[in-house]
């Protein structure tokens, strides 16, 4: 593990709604670092896209707001002004977005869209320079007639190509960290085994950090080396990816890893988890926000503030009903106790 | 003026308060106040050039030629360039002084017309005896399809064989020499006088029709008509730019004499910008100034305006009867809503077309009284008042006719006590006909009869006499404005057999006055003068129709222009007309 | 008897193109494929984005027009009926539609939502409505006075659920099921997938599931059939896909499903490398020299897989 | 049973007055954002004001002896007696002005709702069914829109045989309802992909019925949106074609007439009274039912919400 | 592309058809005809003349045997002779269209030049000061009558400080071909084009700053933005595209607001152009006019939508035309 590039710290972000402001990122803390790759977790609305969006500064600040402090290279990027922003984007943080339908410019050519980062970021390359280099991107990311698609558009590509192209975009400077907002959602399963296995071999050509955005356990089984899990605006459990899926401790991430399907096989019921990831504006935000969902362990098993708390080296959880916490369907008695 | 009633005549008083201004406006006597030269009487300088504003919506539409064009416009156009053979006196009677002259035969059938020399087109040719006889050929030829085709020319002998396609010849056209001819008419009538056709039209240049050089159709639509057409009038046509000027020079070859100016700019000016174009002199000569705009003109301080008559009137038209189709007449129709020749005189004594004139017209329409217009000096008879507005006097003879309110709803039944109710149709266009049908209607109202208008509308223009020709059942009354042209004969409009009579009037007493009015004997003025005052007479007992408000025309001239006239009896001629600096 | 049995169909679309605008070909979506649904089964339909399985699905519903082929459901040809004489079995055929958020239509409570289709095949009084609504919506897991709620109040899965009801209002005897989680989050397609085996048992219904995940088809279906390009590569029951796929593109399929053992990553990807350059080599044993798939050749009673050798129709 | 029946319908009222209060209907939504939105707020009490006076104003106001012609009083400048003067036939400005406001308004709204329906009915027509009928139904549409509507729509004027306000409606609606049956068309094309239409045939829906009950009111928004837009051109409509002279029958006052006697300069440049009044109150009436118009706009797309 | 505009043509004939049918139809449901409006003025001339005119030009035929004569030469390129001009209907449109399509093609190149630019500053800036400007400009403009606005016009700019002739399209003084010519040709048309122009840009504003508004959150603009490229940058090379191509889909109708309008400044400002052609064409029931008028503008409006669908197959890759 190398050393922390990316540093936040104490981040909320919070939307106007109503005219009234509501935090969907909670006060989080993170580390990125050097060469790891940090999944984030969590059910639809759990703020992964809200946490990504102020790392990089894309958020409409007209009905937005974004406090903390997030430290990169130094430097406190939410103190930057517009233009000093822009020397960072693209060159130092890559970003990659879910839909890669939508991310591309409909009437631009792939090869100018990967170029104009360069343009920005590398002005003494010649326009030749680029035309080679964004060629080369394209071989990385697998890409073979490189120099068909370098003069195609976006709409004659496949979805799993277009994925491709906005990798290729996001690596066009070699940025120090990359930040992958459900890169693989929208593609198909086959699609999708492709580009995991492309961005685990690019993290290991790269010494980056990267940020990995989902909500699908089996993709953070394959990429990540650290996990976060979020819900409802917090961080509720993270550790290293092998320790949280073989000995999940909060009750969120267990429930998520029980309700998969894959997971059991057979035709055995799944677990349910009851309820929905609250709105914003609904959202009770004293106590453990996950309690309303797991109702038949008593109130007294929550803490009034949980806080993350380190229970292993390394592991962090937070609120301590993860102690008391049994699925329904498994009888009171046979809870599996894992702090013990 | 009065009020019809107490309500009225307060409101008046009030009004007349505030309204000082406006009423200081009003013109009281056109013909004093507005002169019908240009007073300017400085040196006028050589080498002048003159702007003049030609008054229209639309663009003119470039058929410069007398036998073909349709528009207004368009004669102001050719005026400039061309002119007619006989000069014209205050009766619009031909004299001997224009570029021809002429002398009739004994019987008033035949006329000699004797083009002096001298008189030449602008390329050089001299005016030819052959060229007025072609604007006859091409006026009866058979493919010719304008609206010129006139009484007058109908009645020259052998010419209805040629319009046939009968004769190659017009037999009653006799070319003597290059710069005579005779023609022969028919039947010898007073108007020929003032409705003879004396334009000629260049046969070398345009090209002769009768000798298959061209087709009509080429002939009329060729550039030597539309854009480079000749004539020989005091100043050539140098410049067109189509549809919004014109740009002449003079005709050093002008057979009066050399033409006052050097150039003459002839531009198309909106009828709303034509005051302001005066004004900022863009324009030196704007002939015919919106009247309703009167209040902006008489502050114009660089330009002096000039009033004359117009050939036209308003009327209010009663229909009496139906147009028979088999027998190519008028016919009354007895039962006619308006039959009773009471109630339409009490409907024109009920018109206060004094107050119209004024408030509406400034005073620059004047209430008519007779349908010989005063255009027609000698024919108008001055002393008869026609109906003046009297609206007491309306509802006595309403009352006379057995027209009255028996049911109390404050308008009058008819005698059998059934509901009298008239369909009034008007036109649309112009910003003053809605509120002048209104105040028509008004006028009716206000002696007790009740009138709405047809169909709830104004008609447009074609809708309108549409539907009067085919003497649409909607239509009992109806305002219509005629042109008199420059012949006083009103045969064309209220004879038995005039399709136009749209009244469709029809009596013994009017076939036969008007059958005297243009007979032989009427060659003789006083005898001519005469009828036509009975007929007047006849006209206002009768009241086929009831004219409403005679005309004014307003130029307005900058102060600038020397020798510029609308006057009829004037000597002036165009050709003097120049500027002082 | 089979419940439902597709007859070798197909369902191509026109493209369009030249001076006239003529058809100058066809887009081959559902382009020659058979399977059978027995009484009480779930039959899974995998394949990758654009093999054509809504289409399948939308053909045998009456969404699509068929090209070629049957689809004889209790002994009727479905293809061949005229829209009209199809409607009777409109109430023995429903399906369930991929996402939650557009199949139901957000101007509507939930009432009239699931009367919909009472309305149209049953005439009944506002009271009984509003009975066999409560009692459908109690079913489906939801309290009884979320029947005047909209659509926007519940959650996706709610909705789902919503979907379900509405498509059991009629008694169906099979309920196509298109990709009926994918749109949702993992928490909540777990009660939806458990939510529809329940009811599988209670209403006694025939599955068709259709899904590009084979985790959630694992745990679905009894047999499967996995489409490419339009026709079916492989068919069989569970076991014999999941334990003993023999297609290459099978093969492919399974080996791009997640390792959820981090330890292995590193094999999982070294195995779909592998797969995939069998699938590369193998390519044309399966499939002819236009990229066409051969038709299924059986291994086992139950287990077929298309290989060359069959006729190709 | 009856007594069940009794207590389901009861329980039934209530529970739909409690839900009717979770979910504001859509005027509300609109009544919300346009309060939030201080410009549209304004806009829409003017409008009202506006409205009221016009339509109340006419009850006070002797409508006959508004129209009647006073020659002796025309172009008189305002006073006491007539708070914006007369016009070329005397008449009282004023009384016109309210009189017309009511008239264009009403001729306005008319208009607007006559096109929304014709089209309506052809729009969800061809986005319903699409294909063959859509390709037809746009190619007819792609025809009329290339008829010079102001000039067919004076030809009509001018062939009309009972001319009245109504055909004047008429003859406008039918020369203005081509672009909302193309924005219909292509958001129905849009929402005919959408499942619940596809659930609607699999239950068995006849046609019709989905799109008059499911389609149509998932357009609804889009519909008023538009209409309060094109409603605020349409109240200016009549003004250009009374300026040419084929404006509403004879009599009938409105904006229009009035603002058009402004093509007579000496009205334009000293009677401003007879015009100016009438071109402001347009201009007023229609820069509030814009206002109100972007915020209807807002409130039916949840993402520009400001409340 | 070429298949397309032909294609384009070969379907522009049938409507052109129609449309003369249509007109034809309803010609001969108006009251009255060509003749009819000329001979009023001229009582002096026999109704038998009158009716033999009418005979030759065949106006008593039913419209259909009139039509039939007429699609027959028209055909051709024969139009017809105009009855109130006295030529054919070629020739004399042959100026007047010159005139209107200069006016017209100034006109909205003026307005595109107006409304592009107030349309990008107000929907990149949206809600500030200058936005609601722009809307309130907007708004005002579409509210304003044409015919008010010109009429202003010309009396300010012309009337009160005398800046630009009063109407015409030119001097007649000028010569042809000299810069004088083009300087005083230019010179008329400021105020007609500026009338026209200013009440025209309602549309263009409104469509692009809505979609610049939208444009502006879509998700490909936020990869540029994480691209680090600048804000103009983005505006200029990622919204501002995509945002012109609605407005360039709606060529082919601001064709038709551009005739409408043209009668009113036309009118205005004694320009002679298709456009009081027309009304007096209507008018005068000079139907050869108005039916070559129609078809005109019918021409246009179809070559108008047929421009656009090509300019946006040329800036937008995905629409592809054979
Ligand atoms: N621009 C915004 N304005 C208001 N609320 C927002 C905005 N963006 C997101 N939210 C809300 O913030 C919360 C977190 O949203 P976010 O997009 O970060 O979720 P997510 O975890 O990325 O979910 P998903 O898996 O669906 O992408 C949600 O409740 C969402 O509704
Ligand atoms: N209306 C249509 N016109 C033309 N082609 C179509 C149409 N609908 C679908 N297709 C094509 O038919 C093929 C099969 O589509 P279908 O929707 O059945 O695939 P699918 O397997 O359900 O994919 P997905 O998993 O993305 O839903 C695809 O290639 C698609 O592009
Ligand atoms: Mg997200
Ligand atoms: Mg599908």
């Amino acid at each position: 593990m190398g050393r922390p590039i990316l540093n936040i710290e104490n981040v909320s972000t919070s939307f106007r709604i109503q005219g009234e402001y509501h935090a969907a990122v909670d006060d989080v803390s993170l580390q990125v670092r050097k060469n790891e790759v940090l999944a984030i977790v969590g059910e639809s609305g759990s703020g992964k896209s809200a946490l990504a969006l102020s790392i990089i500064g894309l958020h409409n600040m007209q009905n937005t707001k974004v406090e903390g402090h997030i430290g990169f290279q130094d430097r406190n990027l939410l103190d930057l002004s517009l233009s000093e922003l822009n020397k960072i984007r693209g060159k130092e943080i890559g970003m990659i977005f879910q839909d890669p339908m939508t991310a591309l410019n409909p009437l631009s050519t792939i090869g100018a869209q990967i170029e104009e980062p360069m343009k920005y970021h590398m002005k003494d390359m010649s326009k030749k320079d680029r035309k080679l280099h964004a060629l080369e991107l394209l071989r990385r990311v697998g890409i073979r007639n490189e120099e068909r698609v370098y003069k195609q558009y976006p709409h004659e590509l496949s979805g799993g190509m277009r994925q491709r192209v906005v990798i290729a975009i996001a690596l066009a400077c070699d940025p120090v960290l990359l930040i992958a907002d459900e890169p693989t959602t929208a593609l198909d399963v086959t699609i999708q085994a492709q580009i995991m296995d492309l961005m685990k071999a690019l993290q290991s050509e790269m010494d980056s950090g990267i940020i990995l955005i989902t909500h699908d356990l089996g993709v953070v089984a394959e990429m990540a080396d650290r996990v976060a899990v979020m819900y409802a605006g917090q961080i509720v459990e993270i550790a290293e990816v092998t320790k949280l899926i073989r000995n999940p401790l909060h009750p969120y991430t267990r429930s998520l890893l029980n309700s998969l399907p894959s997971h059991t096989g057979g035709k055995e019921r799944l677990h349910v988890i009851d309820g929905v990831v609250p709105g914003l504006q609904n959202l009770d935000r004293t106590g453990c926000r996950f309690a309303p969902r797991i109702a038949w362990i008593p109130e007294s098993a929550h803490v009034e503030n949980p806080t993350l708390e380190e229970v292993e080296p390394n592991h962090f959880v937070r609120c301590t009903c993860y102690k008391h916490f049994y699925f329904p369907e498994e009888k009171e008695g046979e809870m599996n106790d894992v702090t013990t | 003026a009065c009020g019809g009633g107490d309500d009225e005549a307060k409101k008046t008083d009030k009004d007349q308060d505030k309204g000082k201004g406006k009423d200081e406006l009003f013109v009281e006597d056109v013909e004093a106040q507005f002169p019908q030269t240009t007073s300017n009487d400085g040196e006028v300088i050589k080498d002048g050039e003159l702007t003049v504003g030609l008054i229209s919506d639309s663009p003119f539409e470039g058929t410069l030629n007398k036998v073909f064009y349709e528009g207004k416009p368009d004669a102001d156009v050719m005026k400039w360039f061309d002119e007619n053979l006989f000069d014209r006196d205050g009766d619009y009677m031909i004299t001997n002084t224009g570029a021809a002259e002429y002398e009739l035969s004994e019987d008033n059938k035949t006329i000699t017309i004797k083009i002096r020399d001298g008189v030449n087109w602008h390329d050089g040719e001299p005016v030819k005896s052959t060229d007025l006889l072609y604007s006859y050929e091409l006026l009866g030829h058979p493919e010719y399809t304008g609206t010129r085709y006139t009484f007058m020319i109908e009645n020259v002998e052998g010419m209805e064989e040629y319009h046939n396609g009968e004769a190659e010849t017009i037999s009653g056209i006799e070319i003597i020499n290059d710069k005579e001819l005779t023609i022969t008419y028919k039947e010898p009538a007073p108007s020929l006088l003032q409705g003879i056709w004396d334009t000629a039209t260049p046969r070398h240049y345009v090209g002769d029709v009768t000798k298959g050089e061209l087709t009509m159709d080429e002939l009329v639509s060729s550039e030597k008509i539309r854009t480079s057409p000749i004539g020989f009038g005091p100043y050539k046509v140098s410049k067109i730019v189509p549809g919004e000027s014109v740009l002449y020079d003079r005709n050093d070859d002008y057979w009066r004499g050399e033409p006052a100016l050097k150039n003459v700019v002839l531009k198309v000016v909106s009828v709303a910008s034509a005051i302001d174009a005066l004004k900022r002199g863009d324009i030196d000569v704007a002939p015919e100034l919106p009247t309703d705009q009167y209040e902006r003109m008489v502050d114009i301080e660089n330009a002096e305006l000039l009033a004359t008559l117009q050939n036209s009137y308003t009327y209010i038209g009663f229909k009496l009867g139906k147009w028979d189709e088999e027998t190519k007449q008028n016919v009354l129709d007895p039962d006619a809503k308006l039959a009773d020749k009471r109630v339409r005189q009490a409907m024109w004594h009920a018109l206060n077309n004094e107050a119209i004139a004024q408030k509406f017209y400034y005073g620059l329409r004047t209430p008519a009284t007779t349908l010989v217009i005063p255009f027609f000096d000698t024919f108008h008879d001055a002393s008869n008042e026609g109906r003046s507005y009297d609206p007491e006097k309306a509802k006595e003879l309403l009352d006379e006719a057995g027209y009255v309110d028996v049911d109390g709803d404050g308008f009058r039944e008819d005698p059998d006590g059934n509901e009298f109710v008239l369909n009034f149709a008007s036109m649309s266009g112009g910003d003053i006909a809605e509120p002048l049908a209104q105040a028509y209607i008004q006028n009716w109202e206000d002696v007790g009869l009740k009138v709405q208008l047809t169909n709830g509308r104004l008609h447009e223009f074609n809708s309108f006499y549409d539907m009067l020709e085919k003497d649409d059942p909607n239509i009992d009354i109806y305002q219509g404005a005629w042109g008199t042209g420059t012949d006083p004969d009103p045969e064309g409009l209220y004879g038995r057999t005039a399709k136009f009579n749209y009244t469709r009037y029809t009596s013994e007493e009017n076939d036969k006055l008007l059958e005297e009015g243009n007979s032989p004997a009427a060659f003789d003025e006083d005898f001519r003068r005469d009828v036509y005052n009975k007929w007047q007479e006849l006209m206002v007992e009768d009241v086929p129709v009831a004219p409403t408000l005679y005309r004014y025309a307003i130029h307005g001239v900058n102060k600038r222009v020397a020798n510029y006239t609308i006057d009829a009896t004037s000597d002036l001629k165009l050709y003097e007309v120049g500027v002082t600096e | 008897m089979s419940l439902l049995k597709v007859n070798n169909l197909k369902v191509h679309y026109p493209i369009r193109g030249g001076f006239f605008r003529t058809v100058k070909d066809h887009v081959r979506a559902v382009d020659g494929v058979s399977f059978e649904l027995e009484k009480g089964e779930t039959y899974g339909l995998v394949g990758e984005s654009g093999c054509g399985k809504t289409t399948t699905g939308r053909a045998i519903i009456g969404l699509n027009s068929v090209t070629a082929g049957e689809i004889i459901f209790e002994g009727e040809d479905l293809a061949s009926l005229k829209r009209r004489d199809r409607r009777k079995y409109i109430q023995d055929i429903q399906m369930v539609f991929q996402d939650p958020y557009s199949s139901l239509n957000a101007r509507k409570n939930v009432l009239n939502i699931i009367a919909e289709p009472l309305r149209n095949f049953e005439r009944l009084s506002p009271t009984e409505e509003l009975l066999r609504v409560q009692e459908l919506v109690e079913r489906v897991g939801l309290t009884p006075e979320s029947i005047y709620k909209y659509p926007h109040q519940f959650s996706g899965g709610q909705r789902q659920r919503i979907g379900i009801a509405r498509a059991l209002t009629l008694n169906p005897k099979l309920i196509i099921a298109d990709e009926p989680v994918s749109a949702l989050d993992v928490s909540v397609q777990a009660q939806v997938l458990n939510f529809m085996q329940d009811i599988q048992e209670e209403f006694d219904l025939t599955y068709l599931f259709i899904s590009h995940d084979l985790g959630i088809v694992r745990h679905m279906s009894d047999r499967l059939g996995i489409m490419h390009n339009g026709r079916l590569v492989e068919e069989g029951t569970r076991d014999d896909i999941f334990e003993n796929a023999q297609h290459p593109y099978t093969k492919r399929l399974l080996a791009a499903i997640p390792e959820m053992e981090p330890e292995k990553r590193m094999d999982k990807k070294a195995l779909r490398e592998e797969v995939n350059r069998l699938y590369r080599e193998q390519h044309d044993a399966y499939y002819d020299e236009h990229g066409r798939v051969y038709d299924l050749q059986p291994l086992t009673d139950t287990h077929s897989v298309a290989l060359q050798g069959g006729t190709n129709k | 049973m009856k007594e069940l029946e009794q207590q389901l319908l009861e329980e039934k009222r209530e529970l739909m007055a409690r839900e009717k209060k979770n979910n504001p209907s859509f005027l509300k939504v609109v009544w919300r954002e346009i309060k939030s939105d201080k410009v549209a707020f304004v806009s829409f009490i003017l409008l009202t004001v506006i409205l009221m006076t016009a339509y109340v104003s006419p009850l006070f106001i002797d409508e006959a002896s508004v129209k009647r012609v006073d020659v002796f009083n025309a172009y008189n400048s305002p006073s006491t007696d007539n708070w914006l003067g007369t016009d070329d036939g005397g008449r009282d400005v004023f009384g016109q002005l309210m009189l017309g406001a009511r008239n264009s308004f009403t001729i306005g709204i008319a208009v607007t709702l006559l096109a929304a329906i014709y089209g309506l009915t052809v729009g969800l027509i061809a986005g319903y069914y699409g294909g063959i009928v859509d390709n037809i139904i746009m190619r007819i549409i792609d025809f009329l829109m290339v008829l010079p509507s102001l000039m067919f729509i004076i030809v009509f004027v001018v062939i009309v045989p009972d001319y009245s306000v109504a055909s004047f409606i008429f003859i406008m609606s039918v020369f203005s309802w081509f672009g909302k049956a193309r924005l219909i068309r292509s958001k129905g094309l849009a929402e005919r992909e959408l499942d619940y239409i596809n659930a609607s045939k699999t239950l068995g829906t006849p046609d019709w019925k989905i799109m008059l009950f499911e389609m149509f009111p998932n357009l609804s928004s889009l519909v008023i949106v538009n209409m309060t837009l094109t409603l605020a051109g349409n109240i200016g409509l009549e003004t250009g074609l009374t300026f040419l002279g084929f404006g509403l029958p004879t009599g009938t006052p409105s904006l229009g007439t009035l603002i058009a006697l402004a093509k007579n300069p000496d009205v334009i440049s000293t009677k401003w009274w007879v015009w100016l009044p009438a071109a402001l109150l347009i201009l007023v009436m229609m820069l509030c039912i814009n206002y109100v118009g972007q915020a209807v706009k807002r409130a039916s797309d949840a993402r520009q919400r400001l409340a | 592309m070429i298949q397309f505009i032909l294609r384009r043509s070969l379907v522009m004939i049938p409507q052109l058809i129609l449309l003369s049918i249509i007109i034809f139809f309803l010609a001969s449901a108006m009251p009255g005809d060509a003749v009819t409006g000329a001979f009023q003025n001229n009582p002096n001339v026999s109704p038998e003349q009158e009716e033999k005119i009418r005979e030759k030009f065949g106006l008593n035929d039913p419209w259909y045997q009139q039509y039939g004569r007429w699609i027959g030469k028209a055909v051709q390129g024969d139009f017809g002779m105009s009855y109130t001009h006295k030529q054919p209907v070629t020739v004399l449109l042959k100026d007047r269209l010159a005139n209107t399509l200069l006016l017209a093609g100034v006109t909205l190149i003026v307005t595109y030049l107006i409304a592009i630019p107030l349309g990008i500053i107000a929907g990149r800036w949206q809600d500030s000061w200058a936005d609601k400007l722009i809307v309130t400009y907007n708004y005002v403009s579409f509210a304003t009558p044409m015919f008010v606005f010109a009429l202003l016009m010309l009396f300010v700019f012309s009337f009160q400080l005398g800046w630009f002739p009063i109407g015409g399209s030119v001097d007649i003084r000028a010569e042809s071909g000299t810069i004088d010519y083009y300087m005083s040709k230019a010179k008329h048309l400021v105020l007609p084009v500026l009338s026209g122009a200013l009440l025209m840009t309602y549309s263009t504003i409104q469509y692009l700053r809505n979609d610049i508004i939208d444009t502006k959150f879509k998700d490909f603009v936020k990869t540029a933005r994480a691209k680090g490229v600048p804000e103009n940058r983005v505006y200029t090379r990622h919204i501002l595209r995509n945002s012109l191509l609605p407005i360039a889909s709606f060529l082919g109708y601001e064709i038709t607001g551009l005739i409408g309008g043209s009668i009113f400044i036309e009118t205005i400002f004694s320009y002679p152009g298709l456009g009081q052609l027309f009304l007096n064409s209507i008018m005068l029931r000079d139907f050869q006019v108005v039916t070559a008028l129609v078809m005109i503008s019918g021409a246009a409006v179809i070559v108008g939508t047929m421009l656009s669908d090509i300019i946006l197959s040329i800036v937008d890759p995905r629409i592809r035309i054979d």
